[in-house]
């Protein structure tokens, strides 16, 4: 074996190990170091900083455990956002285990305590719908005939919040974060091209080059592309949370991956190089 | 005009319309008018059953975790004939065919394009169902983890992809990969189209595993069907195109048409 | 210090475990992958008897006899594991099928085709240099990539024309290499979290 | 007769269904949309009896393979058992997901699960990433040239010591594969209207599964 072919065959087992050390060095001393915001998150951040205080946001959570650590911080963030600028938030789930996040969620954004929120008056929780694009268009069309109790139980009736929603138009934004194409595909097709509402939408960051022609075309007034977004939305809101954290840990793996590309490519050329010499 | 939402007229006409084009295109397909181009990756797969044969090892063919009911259901439906086209050259060329399966619907159907390609090449006796054609589960992770043990176990030479694919796309792609396999991949999934144009050999993008599919069927519903979307990816383009033209002129006249 | 709470070392064992596979197969993950398994399909139950009491059975409740219909089809579904009556189930399936499909197509024209060529039919012409070959570079890798997708008229694939669809197919492979370097950080993103859970809720390393 | 029942009228079902939704979306009749909003609700509590389907099926292949002591079958045992305790402990209390014994064995157990299993990708990209992105011709030399620049911007260490990283990154998104993209997405998006257009019409009728 040349030593071409050893630098192209390092074991599966060394090239993990190594990705897995570069994860918790800087987990246990992070290098601190600066965030630039993109465009996409600065759009989010200023759709919902624009919108005047009492508006009301419908916020999905479309993702579940599987997108939780990065979708997880990027809705702490937007939802610190949103109590801070006092918006009134209704807030629902699309994904099966979205309703699992949401205590989650709520445990670190604390409404009540950090900005005197109250539940039912300033936020309210739907829980889980089934139905995907079905529940979009039932919750959008006519909330109160779709759906009848809170997450916890609660009549409809006897929530202030859901008594001023009187049709889509009640919604000054739509704001959703998902792992699912489904999910993410929905909301621009029930929310802005049935009813015009402005949406924004928060996905994987593998997601967002399909999904960017919608933000192109204007159909997303916003993205927050993965944990990018998330680490730019806590810079942005003074909220420093795992996002800012993550970003120390995405330096070191991103480039052992990097380091490692050039090896596969500088050995895939020497091997070939070095048996055209040979041919000679 | 009351009766028609604003905003949305000219999205409406543009339905009604492809509603038209679809019969239309369908029926030309019906009457063989219909000519799709043939596409390399469909060369490949003749080598990629040769190179199988050559070094005694099987090809595998994965149609995916779809089912009839999701919206992937045409990404299925190009990989059940994909799969039978592979399945001819298999019996034909004497390299042992393994397909396993994920979704209950959509397994029958598969067996079905199997036993007739090894039927039509007289090679019936060779086929054997449960072994070749085994159901190894319907959730993902479950199914990818299947896969790939059934991948260390076989070692196959050639392995084709064509069908809707999720996250296991690249577990798929690392793992024939690194088992010396030449690939063939193919999936209308945006999201996961870059891991196979990284690392199969040939590759089917997007619509592409549409067209294969309906060349290789030769059914009227699908090739009328890539007839119809032709149709309308160039009136996108003559649309595009003159818009920009006059748009640039200072006449924004498409786009202003389009929100009509 | 050390996590005391036992949720907490289950949850770390599973991560471990769900870890493990990567590196080799090993029958520890296969204990993990049954779990998650049974663990999702109850979930999902949960879920949908919830729903069904939500939004099904507090209509009823409510004076609203109708929604009797979608109980009685949401049961019609399980008719499919009859031999006899199987058959049945097509008909939950097909309103399904029917409020799916029609829900998703009637946006996805709106906003797949005709927003798309609105936004492709801009002016090219910016107001730096740079904003004008940007916009040249999304026209042009909207157009070829079409062309490369038009499969019933050979002639555009042929000769001097030949080279539009190419460019289209350069243009998308670039674009799939931006995406896959972007998928490269979703995943690490993704994972990092299960890092920190290990050494801050497990081991108690950072705070 | 039987053809009329077991076909036709689930073909028929699909195709109102269908098409008032369709109608719904590009008509202001107040008729229409009063309609499609009860159909709505009903899809919710439809789509939620489909959310048993899969235990059925768990309980069938792994019942099955109990019963033949089949591979692994004490596994099997394990994940009915998993399903069933997931189910009781959500059930018995009245408040489904809502109670805190739910939300323990969520958080301990299928919350480690999920976010693991998906974001261990992670290694198989690396490993992807170290044995396939490598520069074979002229098509892998444009995907690799993207992907170097993506992941570069990426890293947050490189544009924090040159912004330009960061820029070349926004520049690839706003332009390479913006244009691309859009390109697909308009085939792709008239591919599922086509679909939808011959399934509403009853030319598609593979989710009618088995004749």
């Amino acid at each position: 074996m040349s030593m071409w072919e050893k630098l192209a065959a390092i074991p599966r087992e060394i090239v993990l190990t190594i990705v897995l050390i570069a994860m918790i060095v800087p987990a246990i001393r992070p290098f601190g170091l600066p965030i630039m915001v993109g465009k996409m998150s600065k759009d989010w951040y200023n759709t919902v900083d624009s919108l005047p205080e009492g508006s009301i946001v419908l916020f999905d959570i479309g993702f579940g455990s599987g997108g939780y650590p990065t979708l997880g911080p990027c809705a702490i963030a937007a939802l610190h956002q949103m109590f801070e600028k006092h918006l009134k938030i209704v807030i629902m789930a699309t994904a099966l285990e979205g309703s699992m996040m949401y205590p989650l969620i709520m445990e670190k954004v604390k409404p009540e305590k950090n900005y005197g929120a109250e539940y039912g008056r300033d936020y309210v929780f739907l829980g889980y719908i089934a139905g995907e694009q079905t529940a979009m268009a039932a919750v959008l069309g006519d909330i109160h005939t779709a759906v009848k109790e809170d997450y916890y139980g609660t009549s409809i009736e006897q929530i202030p919040l859901l008594q001023e929603i009187t049709g889509p138009e009640s919604f000054a934004l739509v704001a959703y974060l998902t792992t699912s194409g489904g999910i993410a595909e929905g909301w621009v097709y029930q929310a802005y091209s049935r009813y015009k509402l402005p949406v924004v939408g928060g996905f994987l960051s593998m997601m967002t080059p399909s999904l960017k022609p919608y933000y192109d075309a204007g159909a997303l007034k916003g993205i927050l592309d993965g944990i990018k977004g998330a680490a730019d939305m806590e810079y942005m809101t003074h909220h420093p949370g795992d996002a800012m954290r993550a970003t120390d840990i995405l330096s070191a793996t991103q480039t052992i991956v990097l380091i490692f590309i050039i090896i596969g490519n500088i050995s895939y050329w020497g091997s070939r190089l070095s048996k055209r010499e040979g041919e000679k | 005009m009351g009766i028609l939402t604003s905003g949305r007229i000219v999205a409406f006409i543009a339905f009604i319309l492809a509603w038209i084009a679809t019969y239309l295109g369908i029926e030309l397909g019906k009457r063989g008018k219909v000519r799709i181009r043939r596409l390399p990756a469909l060369d490949a797969m003749e080598e990629a059953v040769g190179r199988a044969v050559e070094m005694g090892r099987p090809v595998f063919d994965i149609i995916g975790m779809g089912t009839f009911t999701d919206i992937y259901a045409t990404q299925t439906v190009a990989g059940l004939s994909v799969l039978n086209y592979v399945a001819h050259l298999c019996a034909r060329l004497g390299a042992k065919l393994y397909a396993p399966q994920a979704s209950v619907d959509v397994m029958p159907v598969a067996i079905e394009m199997v036993r007739e390609g090894y039927l039509a090449e007289g090679k019936i006796e060779e086929l054997n169902v449960d072994e070749q054609l085994p159901y190894l589960s319907g959730t993902q992770f479950a199914w990818a983890s299947g896969i790939l043990g059934m991948a260390s176990r076989l070692k196959p030479a050639s392995v084709i992809m064509v069908g809707p694919f999720w996250a296991e796309s690249m577990m798929f792609a690392e793992t024939f990969d690194r088992l010396g396999a030449l690939e063939i991949g193919g999936t209308a999934r945006l999201y996961q189209i870059p891991f196979f144009a990284a690392v199969c050999d040939y590759v089917l993008i997007g619509e592409e595993t549409f067209a294969a599919g309906a060349y290789l069927s030769g059914d009227p519903l699908q090739t009328g069907s890539i007839a119809c979307q032709d149709w309308y990816k160039i009136a996108a383009i003559i649309l595009g195109v003159i818009g920009a033209i006059l748009a640039t002129a200072g006449l924004p006249w498409v786009s202003q048409l389009m929100s009509i | 210090m050390v996590s005391t709470d036992v949720g907490v070392w289950i949850a770390a064992f599973f991560t471990i475990v769900a870890t493990s596979y990567a590196f080799r197969d090993n029958i520890f993950f296969r204990f993990a992958e049954y779990t998650f398994i049974g663990a999702a399909a109850g979930h999902a139950i949960v879920m949908g008897v919830k729903n069904v009491i939500l939004y099904g059975w507090t209509h009823i409740a409510g004076g609203e006899p109708s929604y009797w219909i979608p109980i009685i089809l949401g049961i019609l579904i399980y008719t499919r594991y009859h031999p006899k009556y199987y058959w049945i189930y097509r008909y939950p399936i097909a309103f399904l099928v029917g409020i799916g499909v029609g829900i998703s197509i009637r946006g996805a024209i709106h906003a797949d085709f005709i927003k798309q060529i609105a936004a492709t039919a801009k002016p090219l012409i910016a107001t730096t240099p740079l904003g004008t070959l940007n916009n040249i570079i999304v026209f042009v890798g909207t157009v070829t990539a079409l062309t490369h997708f038009i499969f019933t008229y050979e002639g555009i694939h042929k000769g001097a024309a030949g080279w539009i669809p190419k460019i289209g197919r350069w243009m998308m492979l670039a674009a799939f290499g931006g995406a896959f370097g972007n998928t490269i950080m979703t995943r690490f993103s993704m994972y990092q979290g299960r890092i920190i859970f290990l050494l801050r809720d497990w081991l108690g390393i950072i705070h | 007769m039987s053809e009329v029942v077991r076909k036709y009228i689930p073909l028929l079902i699909t195709f109102i269904v269908g098409v008032i939704a369709v109608l719904d979306f590009y008509t202001t009749v107040p008729a229409i949309r009063g309609t499609f909003t009860v159909l709505k609700n009903w899809g919710i509590v439809v789509t939620a009896f489909a959310l048993g389907v899969g235990a059925v099926n768990l309980f069938r292949v792994h019942g099955k393979r109990i019963a033949e002591r089949g591979e692994l079958w004490p596994l099997s045992g394990w994940l009915l058992f998993m399903l069933i305790v997931f189910v009781v402990v959500g059930l018995s209390t009245g408040k489904f997901d809502a109670s805190w014994q739910y939300k323990w064995i969520y958080n301990a157990i299928m919350l480690p699960l999920g976010a693991t299993m998906y974001s261990s990708l992670c290694f198989y990209m690396a490993i992807g990433a170290y044995k396939a992105l490598r520069i074979r011709n002229i098509d892998s030399l444009f995907l690799f040239l993207t992907a170097i620049f993506v992941v570069l911007g990426n890293t947050p260490m490189f544009p924090a010591a040159l912004p330009g990283f960061f820029y070349t990154r926004e520049w690839i998104f706003k332009t390479i594969i913006s244009g691309a993209y859009r390109g697909i997405r308009i085939g792709v998006g008239i591919g599922a209207v086509v679909l939808g257009i011959r399934t509403i019409l009853g030319l598609e009728r593979g989710y009618l599964g088995r004749a």
